[in-house]
């Protein structure tokens, strides 16, 4: 088995079959918060399923996508948070 | 939003962030990227920069108010996709290129100068739309 | 897949089109981002897909060869996103003022100007 | 350096609308340049127009690629004629604004987006590649949706939402459009297009792709049913922008309607018979939505839509005659309709509304002004010899060519209505006395302006009026130039020869 | 050998993301649920990373997976922080078996302050010495 | 011949020359306009002789040559008689108005309407081009519009403007039509041309509609039944318009145009049938109506529909006798009529009333006037020697040598009576009697108020004492122009025969109704008590339905509910995509391959459609918003798979940002309101469905083109040696479509101009 | 220090260009050579700081790994086993760290290994409000996290 097969049927389903709980999760909530959380957490499965699709692909420039992921995705959490916090604050 | 350990963190996370928008600049004729991307990069450093310490201060680091990017980056995209008009003769957007490489950013051209453009744009119109909405709220 | 992403276009321009049928101004620019992605999605397979194989030309080659994404409708849908991002973020803003003024953000409230008094 | 002239039109606007960005804070700088500017456009548009009616069609390759793998720009005589009008109503309005646009609205852009919105109309025409058209068109949007809700009033609010929504479909509907046609084709450039369609197997889906544009350009275009957003939202922003509005904006789309459907689909069989069925039914609508109305302002509005429908009608009949015909109504509806909503401005500063019943005593009043409004209200009506009347002579030409009695009703029904509407106003605004309502204390009226800003308002009406009255008097000008573009409509082979052949003459 | 680490690194990585998302589902409350994933993910995300870049073995890849695990390690526990402090603060119940809550009535919804034992003594105190 | 074009225009350039000198100077000199006039009448006298011999004069100019529309005018006999009477009793209104309107404070925009109404006049009838006449008659119906809303300020007034250029316009609208159909059938638009393609004009499947348009047009402009109605009403114009509109001018455009049209359609059955029935009705119920009216002016609308009526009607009948009665009757008409309209003006200005039940004796205090009335009378009673008579006669002659004599005979004494009746009712029962309340004291007018309907009078008079002049100047030539021979010879004694009788027995009854029937206010209100059935009435009263019907039209389309515009907008698309899917059984046909689907795929996929679906059944606001981040994640997701890593990135942030976007303006607005009822939920659900399932399998049909895609074959092997990128998407974005980025970032500067000025810009209250 | 440290990387690069090889190992080869090299040169006792923190440095990273892959473990237990043998709760965690930098990495290590996470600081920024997972024992708890990551980090940082 070379490594692109092992990670095209074993790794990718895996992390996908991951992704799907979390989004059960992202829909069952219960509260914003829980989805947001839920959010970030699939962003995160999205980075290392990006690294591995560079490595089935052998296109590195994948990477890039990751990179940025890495980077912004807790920016909203943090704009959640924010609405959280104001909300509040205005009620 | 008052929290210690944001703020502390968005003080390293701005220059990364700048920094890495330069780069995807840099290498967007090569590679993924480019100005817009770059632009968006940069205007979400200074978006994080702002939750975390509040409008005042953000602006304050940025000294002149992101709208005046937006001419400016205008006029540098127009400048550049009409430079081959007024210079040479030659159909708007023409591409004009510098001979020689350079090192990193590879090879100069109006393309780059062009992305630049589009890049401070990209930059002037998030900001202004993300405060001019953050400081009405 | 091809088929799973032109029944998925379908579903995005479903969902649009019924949240631009409600009333609430806010789902009505929900529905319109949802239409843009619906669009953006259809001009991407338009261009026909090919896995895994971005436009870029390769380190040490000078053309691009063999089977590579389109990388037209790329740069279309590029453009097509910033444009509507545009209006977007406009829209959204036009949600906070029409909250201001018009008190509501009810659209079946905002029938003056077809009155004829 | 006539290749670049196509694009200077373009390109001084984009460049006035950035220099007017760096004079953000004054409104008074910001007031001179536009009217400079808009000044050189107004002659750089006229040279366009010189040298494409002297040596045909001009085309330029952007970025020096050749077509169709760049963007083509391309000038034919019905594109640098629209131009040119367009700059001529740019320079009218940007005088007019003057007075009618107050130094807040400048203060945030509002002659920097005026300016950005005449660049995209000048771009929408000039373009010769479907997906710039498409950009070109958001700017037209973004623009004129800006200039819609500058001020933000709650009824400019209320009618934005429409503007939009509605825009906002026809663009996300003319883009499915232009992706299907890529999926069909391959290609965006309308001049391959014309050539690859007729190559297409598939004769259905062409058929659907071209209903599909239909759909989106009509909503622009305000054809019936999808007119409905047009006069919800044009009786709103300050009568500059509902000039500039009511004279070009419809008209975009009317020529995205006649460019695909002369150059791309060209008419034939189900399409042609939609499209005029449509034509008849706009006219209806707008008619008697016009007639209804009580509102001056209104009335303009739904009378666009009545008028849409004659240039639609000529291009449902699609003759060369009809095209001259719906091409000599459009050069007369973007100058006429640009006028009235001006007027409708100084309606607004004489009375402190434009409501019909509370207006009245203008003849009596302002004999002098009377006349001089006069004029375009006539022309619109099409009472010879003013400018209205000349198209319909083609139009109703056309109508007796295709034998369509149904065309021939409709203009004639869309004539008399407007006689009829046109005489109501005038009864209304002109003939009777003014009824007595309280004066608006924070409004400033007309007799209370200085002489600079009455000129302000009244010489850009008397300069479009003249402009008018030169398409009365000297029809057989503009009839020349219709029935040049009517032939270059029919026989598209010139455009996709001027767009290809370009290099090889460079060689 | 190289080879065999990218394996056992890459599956072990691919093992704690289950893991998260198996512990974000079961997690009875929001803030057991933050607790599991945030790092659960980072670890995961951080193996697999360094499993491609010994993949690669390449500069410019691994210095872009050093960046990518850089970023995460900064990014990811503000965003957990930031999520369940707001989350607290408007009402997101804690699971019932919980054991204490310090932080129970020290947040001041109307002017967004949070005290610390000490400060809220120092407070009843000076309210004791007003009242007396 | 520069000056026959320099004569028709220098009306226009009159009125202009006119409003120049202003309000007050005019006033001062308001003999000046009469120059006009009266030299215009004298130049008209120049082709008098020349024209009564045959001869024509042309003047062409070429104007719009391209579409066919030149200034092409033609002297000829007919357009002589005309020409003279619009100048003719064009310079007595002129004189007449300078006292009647004495001081009025609009005297000037009188003068200019009067002066651009004789000019359009003047066109209309010298024009042989077709559209040239069609622009002079337009203007003639627009310049009556004005003079009819003189009085702008009285509600009926401005009614009875509207309503008379609706129907004129329509008419002229039915002109314009005929005019084009014509010149299209023809091949010119000039008239005298036209006459050559007879035989294309009479023979086309198009002849109907020709006529009718024709008809239209002629029967508007010249009040026939049923379209009559606008004349009565327009009399609310002051008097000398009424006279120069009715008798001599406006309403025989109409009768003008048949004439000019009867050689091209003279044989046409329908022509003459047509025109014999309109005129027919027109006759008796005009005539009657004189029986039912009190106010002088009533009576005198009435009386010329029924001469105008008995015009057509002679047209009609279209022999040699009936052209000439016609023209003979033409001139009659004109003399009498306007008399009595002056006459009525004087009275009018001199008592302050109109009303002929409260007039009387006024002989005493005007009996230069009473003379020009009685004249007036007798020449429209058709009492020798009056010209009258000669009209009568002629008419007789006409309806008896031709088919179906009997009939067309009785209608021609029949309303023949009434215009004796109408005559002496207004022209000598003011005048005779006993004085009443309103003509015990009556001010001498200005010597212009009788002199003026004197002359027109004594005309009349010298007209039927040497028929000559009539015949040798006008019905001659002009008959030999329609219809190819001489005219009759008129004479006013042509001994005991049928004729005589019939003229005998048509004064005897006039005068016996005229002493025994007296018009009063109850038998006014009597006829109206029929006005339900009056074409006016139906008319009227369509509109008010048609208005009604609009005003509901408009509002079931326009009724401000968004979502129904954009129903409408997704109905039409659904049926363009539903009725392909359905014609074209392609869609379900070819796919040419099904790859294999990974599970990863699959998930992103299932990821998507959960929570597009989530994004629509969740009610709060903010999870919605959260539920299009995972949708915009999700296609990143398919970017990425598809080689598409710059869109995945764009996808991304832009997904972020939008998301920040909402967050920032939703947590002021309430959390979230379910406005819609399940049914609507329901009917949008399916409509979205629907659509959503066409789209769906019409993408899938358009997959399986495959396109030739010269433009990106091209770029692949391009990009890096003539762009110098690797990055394809890149290149596109910043060089081979660098344009559409360069609009695309504009696109992006307006909105966030937009945005700023929609958040910052509060106007003050003066500035909206 | 920062000297210390800029130096160390600007013979890294000198060593990778005189070596002529780009890769990652060359990389870090160069840069224990370097760091070496100037821990041998150094003499002054201000710059020996440098030498002091660097290894103390590696020892924390480390810890903070074995610390995640133990925490993450346990967790992971309970995760995966159908019962829930986890005692929550938040803990009131008094702060030696002062400043910005001091409390920001403790609180976000704190975050970063599983079971705990750092809710907020109070106004004062005397006390970290923690929600951990186990905190049976509380004041073991706080022990365990004084004598672990705070004591190391300020270690580094002071
Ligand atoms: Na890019
Ligand atoms: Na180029």
């Amino acid at each position: 088995m070379t490594i692109e097969t092992y990670l095209t049927y074993i790794i990718l389903p895996i992390l996908s079959i991951s992704a799907l709980l979390v989004f059960i999760r992202f829909l069952i909530g219960p509260t914003l918060s829980d989805r947001v959380v839920a959010l970030d957490l699939l962003i995160t499965i999205g980075i290392s399923t990006i690294a591995i699709y560079a490595m089935i692909t052998n296109q590195p420039s994948f990477l890039d996508i990751s990179m940025i992921f890495a980077l912004i995705a807790f920016l909203g959490t943090v704009a959640f948070s924010y609405y959280l916090e104001k909300r509040k604050k205005n009620e | 939003m008052k929290s210690i350990i944001l703020t502390t963190v968005s003080k390293t996370l701005l220059p990364l962030l700048l920094l890495f928008s330069v780069f995807v600049l840099l290498r967007g004729h090569y590679l993924p990227g480019g100005g817009f991307i770059a632009g968006l990069i940069a205007s979400i450093a200074f978006i994080l920069h702002s939750f975390a310490n509040g409008l005042k201060k953000t602006r304050h680091l940025l000294r002149i108010h992101p709208g005046f990017l937006i001419p400016v980056g205008l006029a540098l995209a127009i400048g550049s996709a009409i430079a081959p008009m007024i210079f040479q003769d030659l159909p708007v957007m023409t591409g004009l290129w510098y001979h020689n490489e350079i090192p990193v950013i590879g090879k100069i051209g109006s393309a780059l100068f062009f992305d630049s453009g589009v890049y401070l744009v990209v930059i002037g119109v998030s900001l202004t739309i993300i405060f001019t909405i953050s400081e009405k709220a | 897949m091809e088929i799973l992403l032109a029944i998925m276009t379908g579903v995005l321009y479903a969902g649009g089109i019924y949240f631009i049928l409600r009333r609430s101004l806010v789902k009505l620019i929900i529905g319109i981002v949802l239409l843009g992605n619906g669009v953006n999605l259809l001009i991407f397979l338009m261009g026909g897909l090919v896995k895994g194989k971005p436009p870029i030309i390769p380190e040490e080659s000078h053309h691009l060869e063999g089977l590579y994404a389109d990388p037209v409708p790329q740069a279309l849908i590029l453009t097509a996103i910033v444009i509507s991002f545009g209006l977007q973020s406009f829209a959204i803003v036009l949600i906070k003022r029409a909250y201001k003024v018009v008190k509501t953000d009810d659209i079946d409230a905002m029938n003056k100007t077809d009155d004829i008094e | 350096m006539s290749e670049h002239l196509i694009i200077l039109p373009i390109i001084v606007q984009a460049i006035i609308a950035v220099t007017l960005l760096f004079f953000w804070r004054k409104p008074k700088t910001q007031r001179v340049l536009s009217i400079v500017g808009s000044s050189i456009a107004v002659i750089i548009a006229s040279m366009l127009f010189g040298t494409v009616w002297n040596q045909g069609t001009q085309v330029l390759q952007l970025g020096n690629w050749e077509a169709p793998f760049g963007i083509s720009l391309v000038g034919d005589t019905l594109a640098a004629a629209l131009v040119l009008l367009t700059s001529i109503v740019a320079l009218v309005i940007s005088i007019y604004s003057n007075t009618n646009m107050v130094s807040a609205r400048v203060k945030f852009g509002y002659y920097a987006i005026f300016h950005f919105l005449i660049m995209g109309l000048s771009g929408a025409f000039l373009t010769g590649d479907i997906f710039n058209l498409y950009v070109w068109f958001e700017v037209i949007i973004i623009s004129s949706f800006v200039l819609l809700t500058i001020g933000g009033r709650k009824i400019q609010i209320e009618g934005a939402v429409k503007y939009f929504t509605l825009n906002m479909l026809s663009s996300i509907v003319f883009l499915t459009g232009i992706a299907m046609l890529y999926g069909v084709t391959g290609s965006l450039n309308m001049a391959e297009l014309s050539q690859i369609i007729p190559t297409i197997e598939n004769k259905g889906i062409v058929q659907t792709i071209s209903l599909v544009f239909m759909i989106g350009f009509g909503v622009k275009a305000g054809l019936f049913p999808l007119y409905l957003w047009l006069p919800a939202s044009y009786h709103t922003p300050p009568a500059a922008v509902s000039a500039l509005f009511g004279g070009l904006l419809t008209k975009v789309g009317v020529y995205a309607l006649i460019r695909v459907f002369t150059l791309i689909f060209p008419l034939q069989g189900l399409n042609q018979d939609i499209l005029m069925i449509i034509a008849g039914f706009t006219v209806f609508f707008g008619g008697i939505g016009a007639l209804v109305q009580k509102d001056v302002i209104r009335v303009f509005s739904y009378l666009i839509i009545c008028h849409i429908g004659f240039m639609i009608g000529g291009l449902s009949l699609f003759t060369e005659i009809a095209l001259v015909g719906a091409v000599f109504y459009m050069f007369h509806d973007i100058i006429v309709k640009a006028t009235l909503f001006m007027i409708g401005g100084v309606f607004f500063r004489m009375f402190g509304n434009t409501k019909l019943y509370n207006m009245g005593g203008l003849m009596n009043d302002y004999p002098r002004l009377s006349l001089l409004f006069a004029i375009p209200l006539f022309a619109l009506v099409g009472i010879p010899p003013l400018s209205g009347f000349w198209p319909k002579l083609s139009l109703f030409g056309a109508s007796y060519q295709m034998n369509s009695i149904f065309m021939l009703v409709v203009f004639i029904f869309a004539s008399l209505i407007t006689l009829i509407i046109i005489a109501k106003v005038w009864n209304n605004v002109f003939a009777k006395n003014a009824r007595k309502t309280e004066k608006l204390e924070k409004l400033k009226y007309y007799d209370q302006f200085d002489l600079r800003e009455k000129s302000a308002m009244i010489i850009p009406i008397l300069m479009l009026v003249c402009v008018i009255l030169y398409y009365s008097i000297f029809a057989e000008h503009i009839q020349l130039v219709a029935e040049r573009i009517g032939n270059e409509l029919m026989n598209s082979d010139q455009y996709v020869e001027a767009v290809f052949n370009l290099k090889d003459e460079a060689k | 050998m190289n080879e065999i680490i990218v394996y056992i690194l890459i599956s072990l990585g691919t093992l704690f993301i289950l893991l998260a998302a198996v512990g974000i589902l079961r997690m009875p409350d929001l803030f057991l649920r933050i607790s599991v994933t945030t790092k659960a993910a980072t670890l995961g995300v951080g193996m697999i990373l360094t499993g491609m870049a010994l993949h690669f073995f390449e500069t410019s890849i691994t210095t872009r997976a050093i960046a990518i695990i850089v970023f995460l390690l900064l990014t990811a526990p503000i965003g957990a922080h930031l999520i369940g402090r707001a989350s607290y603060f408007v009402g997101v119940p804690l699971w019932k078996k919980s054991l204490m809550d310090d932080l129970k009535d020290k947040y001041n919804r109307d002017n967004h302050n949070l005290d610390s034992s000490e400060s809220q003594q120092k407070k009843e105190d000076s309210k004791d010495q007003a009242s007396s | 011949m520069s000056t026959l074009l320099f004569a028709i225009l220098s009306s226009f350039l009159f009125a202009i020359l006119l409003f120049g000198i202003g309000q007050k100077v005019f006033a001062r000199i308001s003999w000046f306009a009469s120059i006009l006039p009266i030299s215009l009448f004298t130049y008209f006298l120049s082709f008098l002789g020349p024209t009564s011999s045959g001869e024509t004069f042309s003047y062409l100019t070429k104007w719009v040559p391209s579409a066919g529309v030149n200034l092409d005018f033609r002297m000829d006999s007919l357009s002589t008689l005309f020409t003279l009477l619009i100048t003719g009793v064009g310079s007595l209104v002129f004189l007449y108005t300078m006292k009647y309107l004495k001081g009025h404070k609009y005297l000037l925009r009188f003068y200019i309407y009067l002066s651009i109404f004789m000019g359009a006049m003047l066109g209309l009838v010298t024009s042989n081009n077709l559209i040239s006449l069609f622009i002079f008659w337009e203007l003639t119906s627009i310049s009556s519009f004005f003079l009819i809303n003189f009085k702008n300020t009285e509600r009926a007034s401005r009614k009875s403007a509207i309503t008379a250029l609706s129907i004129t316009g329509f008419g002229g609208l039915a002109l314009l039509a005929f005019a084009v159909l014509a010149g299209g059938l023809a091949g010119t638009y000039s008239i005298s041309e036209m006459l050559n393609s007879s035989e294309a004009l009479n023979n086309s499947s198009f002849t109907p509609i020709l006529l009718i348009l024709l008809f239209f047009a002629a029967f508007t402009k010249s009040a026939q039944f049923p379209f009559h109605f606008w004349l009565p009403g327009a009399m609310k114009a002051p008097t000398p318009v009424s006279t120069y509109l009715h008798s001599a001018t406006m309403v025989k455009a109409g009768i003008y145009l048949l004439l000019r049209f009867s050689p091209h359609f003279g044989d046409n059955e329908i022509f003459s049938t047509v025109l014999i029935t309109v005129g027919s009705i027109t006759m008796l119920f005009a005539g009657f109506h004189t029986l039912f009216r009190t106010d002088m002016k009533g009576i005198l609308a009435y009386s010329t529909i029924g001469a105008l009526g008995i015009i057509i009607f002679l047209i009609g009948i279209g022999t040699n006798t009936s052209i000439t009665a016609a023209i003979v009757f033409i001139i009659v008409h004109a003399l009498y009529k306007a008399t009595l309209f002056l006459l009525t003006g004087t009275v009018d200005h001199q008592t302050g009333t109109r009303d002929i039940t409260q007039l009387g004796g006024l002989k005493k205090h005007l009996p230069i006037l009473f003379v020009a009335g009685l004249l007036a009378a007798v020449s429209s009673a058709g009492i020798p020697p009056s010209v009258g008579f000669l009209g009568k006669d002629l008419i007789y002659e006409s309806t008896l040598h031709g088919n179906q004599s009997i009939l067309l005979t009785t209608i021609a004494v029949i309303t023949n009576v009434f215009m004796v009746f109408a005559g002496f009712i207004v022209g000598v029962k003011p005048f005779v009697g006993k004085v009443t309340e309103k003509t015990i004291e009556v001010n001498k007018p200005h010597w212009l108020m009788w002199f003026t309907p004197l002359l027109l009078a004594i005309t009349g008079i010298v007209f039927g004492i040497f028929p000559g002049i009539i015949e040798g100047l006008f019905t001659n030539s002009i008959s030999q122009q329609l219809s190819g021979s001489e005219g009759m010879h008129l004479k006013l004694w042509h001994g005991f025969t049928l004729i005589l009788l019939l003229s005998f027995i048509t004064i005897s009854l006039g005068l016996l109704i005229y002493f025994l029937w007296k018009p009063s206010s109850k038998k006014v209100r009597f006829m109206e008590g029929f006005n339900i059935a009056s074409p006016k009435h139906i008319l009227l009263k369509f509109a008010e339905y048609f208005e009604q019907f609009s005003y509901f039209l408009t509002r079931v389309f326009q009724n401000g509910y968004l979502r129904r515009y954009v129903m409408i907008l997704l109905v039409l698309l659904t049926v363009v995509f539903g009725v392909h899917v359905f014609i074209n059984p392609r869609v379900f046909l070819s796919l040419k391959e099904i790859r294999g689907l990974e599970v990863s795929e699959i998930i992103v996929c299932v990821v998507m459609f959960v929570s597009i679906l989530y994004t629509v059944l969740t009610r709060s606001r903010l999870s919605a918003i959260a539920g299009m981040g995972v949708l915009g994640y999700s296609i990143c997701f398919i970017f990425m798979f598809y080689g598409a890593p710059d869109l995945a990135m764009t996808q991304f942030l832009i997904d972020t940002l939008t998301v920040i976007l909402f967050v920032l303006v939703l947590y002021r607005l309430p959390k979230y309101l379910r406005l819609s009822n399940n049914t609507n939920r329901i009917r949008d659900g399916i409509i979205a469905t629907t659509f959503g399932t066409f789209l769906a399998f019409t993408i899938i049909e358009i997959m399986n083109e495959t396109p030739i895609k010269k433009t990106t074959e091209f770029y692949a092997k391009n990009a890096y040696e003539m762009a110098k990128g690797k990055n394809i998407v890149n290149v596109i974005l910043v060089d081979f479509r660098g344009f559409d980025t360069m609009i695309e970032i504009i696109v992006l500067s307006i909105a966030a101009l937009g945005v700023f000025a929609l958040l910052k810009l509060y106007l003050k209250k003066h500035e909206k | 220090m920062k000297i210390q440290f800029l130096l160390n990387i600007l013979l890294t690069i000198v060593w990778v260009f005189l070596t002529g090889s780009l890769a990652t190992v060359n990389f870090l080869f160069g840069f224990i050579l370097s760091f070496l090299v100037l821990w041998i040169v150094s003499r002054n006792e201000r710059s020996r700081k440098y030498f002091r923190i660097a290894p103390r440095l590696i020892g924390f990273v480390l810890y903070f790994f074995y610390e995640l892959i133990k925490a993450n473990l346990q967790v992971a237990a309970d995760v995966v086993t159908p019962k829930f043998y986890m005692t929550p709760g938040i803990v009131e965690f008094p702060l030696d760290a002062k400043t910005n930098l001091e409390i920001t990495l403790l609180a976000n290590v704190i975050t970063l290994t599983p079971g705990t996470l750092s809710l907020d600081v109070s106004d004062d920024r005397k006390v970290l409000y923690i929600h951990a997972m186990y905190v049976d024992d509380k004041e073991e708890f706080i022990t365990n996290i004084k004598q672990g990551f705070e004591r190391r980090i300020l270690s580094i940082l002071r």
